[in-house]
């Protein structure tokens, strides 16, 4: 997935913690510090696609990026923000409007000071729709920023500058921002830690040109706790110490050495072979030895693994196949016999990990599951009374996965599920893996597939980021679902600030939508990386995002 | 030198005059051999080649029948006995990562492997042949040019063919044998258009000019029987070379559809558990280069025995 | 006349898959001290495997069987591989059938004419290219400076044969194994060559051994002719006693089957029926005798000894009919009569 | 010979134009596009990107377009790596395939033109089978078993070698050479081979034995040049094949080549890194075929690089 | 005019006589082959070898017409755009008074000319039975009503070259090199032939076999009432077979003569050099013959020298043979040369 994966979010709910301005402390160095405090890891991707913030869009970016800059605030590994650049912040009763005091001694690596000039610039650059900015809509948020960004660029020309000076941002002083949102939105302060709100250096980019500036090494004027000293492509990242960073004394990390490597097997040689620290790259078949021997860190992921149906194509068209089809599959089996790795079979849609509308509720264990797991009698019941008691007469299926092996695995096992379970003749159940360009033109552009294997990792803490796809609407509504209660609810939780209502609505919809079993859940995902035990104090948060800032390595 | 025989005791008839012996004179003393016949003779002289021959053989008997005696299924899972160790639990070769037998899905492997191997030799010759036959025997302008779309299509990296190929009309056998079938032919019809051209000047050829021959007789009867011999050793260096490419678009991720297996396939999975499962990869890897050496030496083999040069 | 180069029965057989292959089946021959002898036969009669037989250069999977070369005293089938090496090129050398085959198309005419004369002479660069020219002067080839750096495919066919010769002659042997020097080349191109091994033989007092099927070619230029058939000596003699008195059939076949350009009128050509024999089943007695027009019993059965003539003890022929009590055949050549 | 040179500058430009052609069309026919993604991205989003990079034009003027800049030897920008363009790419990445590339020919030179001519000369051996035994493993065993093998055993186990990376030490220059000979080194020694044994049944060699030469000289000095002849002729496609990268070995080695970049550009619908380097492929071929046909003039006399016969 | 000229032309027959019209009359026959780069030639200048230039000559029905040369003058290219095998440069063939127009509107002209080719061993297809090779031009020309009928036609034909019918089922490999010449001999009479181009039947063979060769196609002259163009670069045994001989030089007919005539009379300084260069065996004349040796090679075809093409190597050149081309010229009793000096 981690290649795959793209967009990565997090807001936080709590008003609390807004209000307040207050943060988490940085964890501490609690033993020995080796002597060579070089952190060696690999990217798993043969090169980020960019290191200029607001063309990010992939996590592997993100991480660099979240070395080399530093946004307003900075996000701990329980996707609570605390103080970047900014020092502190206050919010309007109204919700909408952010003020935020910036730290003076902030500086860029040329010496220059970071202002809230730096920031205005930068955000607006990201929403000018010339820069052709893929992560844009994150600035949707802020007033103005959607109608500037959707201009078309060459029809609409001169409307840009006007648009773009409307946008909510304002500068106070060089040390104040005051940002206006177009509704409230109480999670919009953890985006400020993302790359796309991330300041750059002004002269830098107009120097060197929007395009061109961050390509090489030495190119690069940045404010976060590291710099980058060298980037030979396709190969290597090395990044220093920043000393000019505002926090440098809290830095312990010397050095980090990021590997270009995107083959897992390769990633995981090196790896154990010592050739790095730190990585997410291994083989699936390796997951069992490598859990025996202790070498797994597993971590929770927002995230679901699940098969969608086309709801518009036959036989799928009938809500009691769709059931059927997801009650024969043997959850516990796919996670405990050919995963392995502390997945937990999805019952239900939302992943937990997500807070209800009480505190310290969890959305999930309120919700409950749904359904039991390999419930076959139950599956086959629902099948005979869909029309297919002879079993012959249920139309050829076909399950459509991306060429990867981890997809094909669970397609595999999937496939003997409803053969045997179901007791459908085998040849028509037939597997169908396509490249990823195909792929994603088949599920997302064409719908021309019957069930395809999807995942979905939200974008923020909140059910919304899993429940609104499938509104008849939405882009990402492969399986053509289309339910007017469904949309109402939501459309309602989405209006609302009121968090009891909202989650009120929510689970109603999860219960509608897993009802009509438009998707089959399969499981919820988690997170593995491999870091070697003297490498400490690694954040990351539950959507994947990594944070080195205060990392350290331990005597060894 | 010679000294005087002694020529007193001879019958009196030793001088009698009988003339020349016209059945002596017609006499063939060599048993009469046919070119395949000779061909086959020098070809078993060659340990190599006849090993691997007969490997061949073997190999092919235990991939078409083999999969009915194994016990098992190339599909059938038990989750409770994966990845499980050569010899455990009457899984001779051990179980893959689905608890499948990996005896069975090897000898199924085998079929599809060798199935590709096959067919894209044989589109390479229906294809190939006769484009460079034709090629060949029109010469001149016509030539030059059918040449020229051979050269480009050469120029074309075969992984950009292939992959594009691939990703146009999706995974399936029949696509693989489809994308090999259009990127093999070159070799073959540069190949044979050389023979042919060189051939159309031999003297039989016009001689079949002479009788009248059509040009589609001259190529079907005359000269495409006559490149045989090259294309048969071509024929089975090409077929290595496809199963390679197969494996290699399994190893991308290209192949076959599961759950059906080839050996490319199970290598490419196994590949990434080598540390683990040493076996899943080794088994199909051992199968690939088997089949390849067999194949090479044979066309190696094929090669000298079929070399004109060499009869003697 | 001192002997040079005495060839006894030697054997040479090929190892096929059908069986031994008798190519050379037990031939003794001398040649003398600036002598030419010729061997003249069909393809296959084993003429060219005596050639090579000589040099020691018979190909897999053929082999010599026994005999002896001896030249000027020493067995050369005794010798060892590198003794042997410094006899070739140096002692013996060869002028093969086809120039445009037998010359290395990539080296240029000069390094291939002083690779000789720097492997067996032992002589510096300068020295040897100096040893080319002259050789090159010798067969006449002009401007032989301009030569030496040209590569063969440069050459015309005649210049090429000139080439072949001048390399053979390099190191000054004593004897030169001429095999069919002329068959490749057109007549007027033959007859150039031909005068010119005529005067090269009389000039240098070379040995040589000339290798032909074509019996007019030997008739200008060989003092004695050898005629073989099926891996045997079957006449030897002089070569004016060949032409004028032939004593074996196979001879006078040979003679009658081809048309004389001196011919006045059209007499029907009189062939010899039939084909040569498959030397790995040769016929018993006289290998000729299913072939010949003129066999008796005995020639089916008993291999004909060597008969001298009357006339002359140098003139030796291997058939029955040459026996006292054969009877006399009066099937003399045109070539006398007329 | 100018001349010659000149026309086959001609032709291989008119080849180029055909594969650019094909290629852009073959390429277009793929579903999915550069900045196809799995989650929606909003249409204006994607339009902005389409803009910014010409593909919201019809195919035919962005095809006329691509032309005009391929002419000036821009082969454009890439669209995943921002900022970056094509020609920055082969820059810097094929002198790493290069040098990957020449490092394992000249290995497979030095291994195997010996070992076919020895095989030739002793046909049918023990020491022409064992040689053909070792070229034919060579063509065997699949490059992406014998890479991640070497690894386990060299990097893994052993420690020997770093596992993967280049550039840093010649030590990691060790597997990727040695897993991207093996094929090469097989072929020139069967090519070797085969051409041997043609030119020692030649009249030539006959020639060069009864001038008393030794087998030694005879190898040398009469064999080898003529025998090299395939294996020049293969070198043109191999050294254009090698030199620009091959996947799997710069994939399992981390290695910055061309390769990698390659099945990479077609897995993402990078469109102009795909056509740059195809076409750099693909005129790469054709100037190593010219090469290798003028210095087949140089080795071979008879060889008239104007096409005339004398 | 000699005794022996005179005898000679009463050998030709009735329809060698002047104005019976000949069965094969052909009239500047030029062969020009291109030479170019290979590739796509857009700078290429062509140029071409002059394989045959402007050469005419008839042939009567029944009559051997010898053409001798050395190897590259041209000889065989006439042969084969006789036959069209090669389509002519420029030039006119007629056939029985017919006139060819091309190789595919032949029709009966097609079977009715055939060709006895070179090399015993390359001329027949090693993949076939010696029965298909002689029963090819049988199925294409639909010459046999029916399987047996054809076989019958089959094993005639063997025994009328003097094999075996048994010998049908076999490859050509299996046979010697008389024996496939014989088989290529059948496998033109298959055909049904009027006119036979001998393209060197005999040069590749060993003495002794040629001489059974060509009896045997006098044999089946006289038989079969046969024409044959007998071209071959031995010039005893084109004069031993042939009733006229013509005799090439790069790509032109220097000298046309009956065959006495012309070694008696030789007129041409090249056939002058060319008999003097043929060896007779026997020791006695050869030690008294004088020879005239040629010097140098034959020019190369490209560009032949201009003029008289022989004059680079002619004895007797004159500077006026580099102006202007000696026409073909009588020179009384049909004795034909080309030549500005004799």
């Amino acid at each position: 997935m981690k290649k795959l994966a793209l967009i990565l979010l997090v807001v936080v709910m709590s008003a609390t913690l807004i209000l307040s301005g207050c943060a988490q402390k940085p964890a501490q160095v609690t033993g020995d510090l080796a002597k060579d405090q070089t952190l060696k890891m690999d990217l798993g991707v043969s090169e980020p696609e960019t290191l200029d913030p607001a063309m990010q869009q992939g996590v592997a970016e993100f991480n660099v990026a979240t070395m080399m800059y530093e946004g307003l605030t900075r996000m701990d590994d329980k996707n609570q923000p605390y103080q970047g650049v900014a020092e502190k912040w206050t919010v309007s009763a109204d919700l909408l409007t952010y003020t935020f005091n910036l730290r003076k001694n902030a500086k860029w690596t040329n010496g220059d000071p970071v202002t809230a000039k730096d920031f205005e610039w930068s955000w607006k650059r990201a929403i000018d729709p010339r820069t052709g900015s893929p992560y844009a809509y994150q600035m949707y948020y802020i007033k103005g920023a959607e109608a500037a960004n959707t201009l078309d660029p060459k029809k609409d020309e001169a409307k840009i500058k006007p648009a773009l000076d409307a946008v909510g941002i304002k500068v106070v002083d060089d040390y104040t921002l005051q940002v206006t949102l177009a509704a409230p939105a109480s999670y919009w302060l953890g985006l400020t830690s993302f790359p796309t709100y991330f300041p750059v250096h002004r002269a830098t980019v107009e120097k060197l040109g929007s395009d061109k500036w961050a390509t090489e090494a030495a190119n690069f004027v940045t404010n976060g706790p590291f710099k980058m000293t060298g980037w030979t492509h396709k190969s290597m990242i090395t990044m220093e110490k920043n000393t000019k960073y505002w926090d440098a004394k809290d830095v312990v990390l010397k050095k980090i050495t990021i590997a270009l490597v995107d083959d897992s097997k390769t990633e995981l040689t090196m790896w154990e072979s010592g050739q790095t620290d730190f990585t997410e790259g291994y083989p699936a078949a390796e997951i069992d030895r490598l859990k025996k021997e202790n070498k797994l860190t597993i971590l929770p992921y927002l995230g679901t693994y699940y098969y969608s149906f086309n709801v518009k194509k036959a036989p799928f068209d009938n809500a009691k196949v769709r059931q059927a089809f997801s009650l024969a599959i043997n959850r516990g089996d796919i996670v405990n016999k050919i995963l392995k790795a502390g997945q937990i079979p999805a019952l239900a849609f939302v992943p937990p990990g997500i807070p209800d509308a009480t505190a310290g509720s969890d959305f999930r264990k309120t919700g409950g599951d749904f359904y039991k797991d390999n419930d076959l009698a139950a599956a086959n019941k629902l099948l005979d009374d869909a029309g297919y008691k002879d079993r012959s007469k249920i139309p050829t299926i076909e399950i459509l996965y991306n060429t990867n092996p981890n997809h094909k695995t669970i397609a595999e096992a999937i496939q003997e599920m409803w053969s045997k379970g179901l007791n459908i003749p085998k040849e028509k159940i037939k597997l169908n893996s396509q490249e990823w360009g195909v792929y994603l033109s088949s599920r997302t552009k064409t719908h021309d597939f019957q069930v395809a294997r999807a995942g979905w990792i939200g974008d923020y803490v909140d059910p919304m980021t899993f429940l609104d796809m499938f509104m008849t609407d939405n882009g990402n509504n492969d399986p053509q679902y289309a339910n007017k209660t469904y949309d109402d609810l939501l459309n309602a939780a989405k209006k609302t600030g009121d968090q009891k209502v909202r989650m009120d609505n929510m689970h109603k919809a999860e219960k509608i939508l897993v009802d009509d079993m438009v998707i089959a859940p399969i499981y919820y995902y988690v997170h593995i990386v491999l870091q070697k035990p003297y490498v400490k104090s690694v954040a990351i948060n539950t959507i994947g995002n990594t944070d080195f800032v205060h990392a350290w390595i331990a005597k060894h | 030198m010679m000294t005087e025989h002694n020529v007193t005791n001879f019958p009196s008839d030793a001088f009698q005059y009988v003339g020349p012996i016209p059945e002596a004179q017609n006499l063939i003393v060599r048993a009469p051999t046919t070119y395949w016949a000779d061909a086959w003779r020098r070809l078993k002289k060659n340990f190599l080649a006849m090993a691997s021959f007969y490997t061949i053989i073997v190999l092919l008997l235990l991939t078409f029948v083999g999969p009915f005696f194994t016990g098992h299924t190339y599909y059938s899972q038990n989750l409770d006995q994966t990845n499980l160790a050569p010899g455990q639990q009457g899984h001779l070769f051990g179980t893959d990562h689905l608890g499948r037998d990996e005896l069975t899905r090897l000898l199924y492997g085998g079929r599809t492997s060798l199935e590709v191997g096959i067919v894209a030799s044989v589109i390479s010759i229906g294809v190939g042949a006769l484009y460079g036959g034709i090629s060949g025997l029109a010469g001149g302008r016509v030539d030059n040019y059918m040449m020229r779309v051979v050269d480009i299509i050469y120029g074309i990296p075969l992984q950009l063919v292939v992959i594009l190929l691939m990703v146009v009309m999706g995974s399936s056998l029949w696509n693989i044998f489809i994308a090999l079938g259009l990127v093999y032919w070159l070799g073959m019809a540069r190949i044979v258009r050389g023979q042919v051209l060189s051939l159309k000047e031999q003297e039989f050829v016009l001689a079949a000019r002479m009788v009248g021959s059509s040009q589609w007789r001259l190529l079907l009867r005359h000269l495409i029987p006559n490149t045989m011999g090259p294309i048969i050793v071509t024929l089975t260096l090409g077929i290595p070379q496809a199963i390679f490419t197969e494996a290699w678009l399994s190893f991308i991720g290209l192949g076959v559809q599961a759950p059906a297996a080839s050996w490319g396939v199970m290598a490419s999975e196994g590949v990434g558990g080598m540390t683990s499962y040493p076996w899943q990869t080794l088994f199909p890897a051992l199968a690939i280069s088997i089949t390849m050496l067999a194949f090479n030496f044979l066309g190696d083999g094929l090669r000298d025995a079929l070399d004109p040069r060499l009869r003697r | 006349m001192e002997t040079l180069l005495s060839v006894k029965n030697l054997k040479t057989s090929f190892f096929t898959y059908a069986g031994e292959v008798k190519a050379v089946d037990g031939v003794s021959f001398d040649v003398g001290l600036g002598e030419a002898v010729a061997v003249v036969g069909e393809s296959g009669c084993g003429k060219s495997v005596t050639a090579m037989s000589i040099q020691r250069l018979i190909p897999e999977p053929g082999k010599i069987m026994s005999g002896e070369v001896i030249l000027a005293g020493r067995d050369l089938l005794k010798l060892r591989e590198k003794e042997m090496q410094k006899v070739r090129g140096k002692d013996i050398s060869m002028i093969f059938q086809d120039p445009m085959t037998s010359l290395n198309p990539v080296l240029t005419i000069g390094y291939q004419l002083m690779e000789s004369v720097v492997r067996h002479e032992n002589v510096d660069k300068a020295k040897a290219r100096q040893r080319a020219i002259e050789s090159l002067e010798m067969v006449r080839i002009p401007s032989p400076e301009k030569r030496l750096a040209q590569y063969p495919h440069q050459l015309s066919g005649g210049m090429r044969q000139r080439a072949m010769i001048a390399m053979a002659l390099s190191c000054r042997p004593k004897l030169i194994i001429a095999d069919e020097p002329t068959t490749s080349l057109d007549v007027t191109i033959q007859a150039q060559i031909i005068e010119l091994l005529k005067e090269l033989a009389r000039e240098t007092k070379t040995s040589i051994i000339l290798i032909t099927h074509n019996l007019g070619v030997v008739a200008g230029l060989a003092d004695r002719v050898i005629v073989m058939y099926a891996g045997k000596i079957v006449e030897y003699g002089p070569v004016k006693e060949i032409y004028a008195d032939p004593r074996h059939p196979y001879t006078w076949g040979l003679l009658k089957s081809v048309p004389r350009l001196d011919e006045s009128d059209k007499q029907r050509l009189v062939p010899i029926y039939g084909q040569p024999p498959d030397l790995l089943k040769p016929p018993t007695g006289c290998r000729f005798h299913p072939r010949c027009d003129y066999a008796m019993k005995i020639c089916q059965t008993e291999e004909p000894p060597y008969f001298t003539s009357d006339c002359c003890s140098t003139h030796l022929a291997s058939c029955w009919l040459q026996h006292p009590a054969a009877p006399k055949v009066s099937a003399i050549p045109k070539a006398v009569t007329a | 010979m100018a001349r010659y040179i000149l026309q086959r500058f001609f032709s291989a430009l008119i080849a180029l134009w055909v594969l650019i052609t094909i290629t852009f069309i073959m390429m277009h026919a793929v579903p999915g596009g550069p900045f196809a993604t799995e989650k929606a991205v909003p249409e204006a989003i994607l339009r902005n990107l389409e803009q910014k990079y010409g593909l919201d034009q019809p195919l035919p003027k962005q095809y006329i377009r691509y032309l005009g800049n391929v002419i000036r030897l821009d082969l454009g920008p890439s669209y995943k790596f921002k900022g970056q363009t094509v020609n920055d790419f082969i820059r810097r990445e094929f002198p790493v395939s290069a040098e990957i590339g020449i490092l394992s020919i000249i290995l497979s030179l030095l291994v195997g033109i010996p070992a076919g001519v020895i095989s030739a000369f002793r046909q049918n051996k023990w020491q022409d089978n064992a040689a053909m035994f070792v070229a034919i493993i060579g063509v065997s065993v699949p490059s992406f078993i014998v890479a991640p093998l070497l690894m386990y055993v060299l990097a893994l186990k052993l420690h020997w070698l770093p596992a993967a990376m280049w550039g840093m030490t010649w030590k990691q220059a060790v597997m990727p050479v040695i897993s991207l000979a093996l094929l090469p080194l097989a072929t020139f020694a069967r090519l070797m081979r085969s051409s041997t044994l043609d030119v020692i049944s030649q009249d030539y060699i006959k020639t060069a034995r009864s001038k008393g030469l030794s087998e030694l000289q005879v190898v040398w000095r009469h064999v080898m040049k003529n025998a090299i002849m395939p294996v020049v002729t293969y070198l043109g496609p191999l050294i254009a094949g090698i030199l620009t990268g091959t996947f799997v070995i710069e994939q399992i080695f981390a290695i910055p080549g061309l390769g990698r970049e390659y099945v990479w550009s077609v897995t993402n619908r990078d469109y102009t890194v795909l056509l740059g380097l195809t076409i750099f492929y693909g005129a790469f071929l054709l100037m190593m075929n010219l090469l290798v046909d003028i210095v087949y003039g140089f080795l071979d006399p008879r060889i008239q690089l104007t096409g005339h016969k004398e | 005019m000699s005794v022996r000229a005179e005898a000679s032309i009463n050998d030709l027959g009735e329809a060698a006589r002047p104005g019976a019209e000949p069965l094969v009359k052909v009239e500047s026959l030029r062969k020009w082959f291109p030479v170019s780069a290979a590739g796509l030639s857009l700078v290429a200048k062509r140029e071409w070898v002059q394989a045959v230039d402007d050469v005419s000559f008839e042939i009567a029905r029944g009559e051997t017409l010898g053409l001798v040369g050395e190897s590259g003058c041209g000889k065989t290219t006439v042969g084969r755009t006789v036959a069209r095998l090669y389509e002519p440069t420029s030039g006119r063939v007629f056939f029985d008074g017919k006139l060819i127009p091309s190789a595919a509107k032949m029709g009966e002209t097609r079977r009715k000319v055939q060709m006895i080719f070179q090399d015993p061993y390359a001329s027949l297809n090693p993949r076939m039975t010696v029965g298909d090779i002689i029963g090819e031009p049988i199925d294409i020309h639909h010459l046999a009503k029916n399987k047996d009928q054809r076989k019958d036609r089959i094993f005639e034909l063997l025994e009328t070259v003097g094999l075996n019918r048994e010998h049908a089922s076999r490859f050509p490999h299996e046979f010697s090199g008389g024996q496939r010449q014989r088989i290529g001999v059948a496998r033109a009479l298959a055909a049904e032939p009027d006119f036979i181009i001998c393209d060197e039947p005999i040069s590749a063979l060993d003495v002794s076999i040629q001489a059974q060769v060509v009896n045997m196609l006098q044999d089946l002259q006289q038989k079969l009432g046969l024409t044959y163009l007998f071209i071959a670069h031995d010039l005893a045994m084109v004069k031993h077979i042939s009733n006229r001989v013509a005799v090439m030089y790069l790509g032109k007919i220097v000298e046309l003569a009956n065959g006495f005539d012309l070694y008696a009379h030789p007129t041409h300084p090249y056939t002058q050099a060319l008999l003097s260069a043929i060896p007779i065996p026997d020791p006695s004349v050869e030690e008294e013959r004088k020879r005239i040796i040629l010097e140098g090679d034959v020019p190369s075809p490209i560009n032949p020298p201009s003029g008289c093409h022989f004059r680079t190597r002619c004895r007797f050149a004159k500077p006026e043979c580099a102006e202007k081309e000696p026409e073909l010229t009588d020179r009384g009793g049909g004795h034909l040369v080309s030549c500005w000096v004799s």
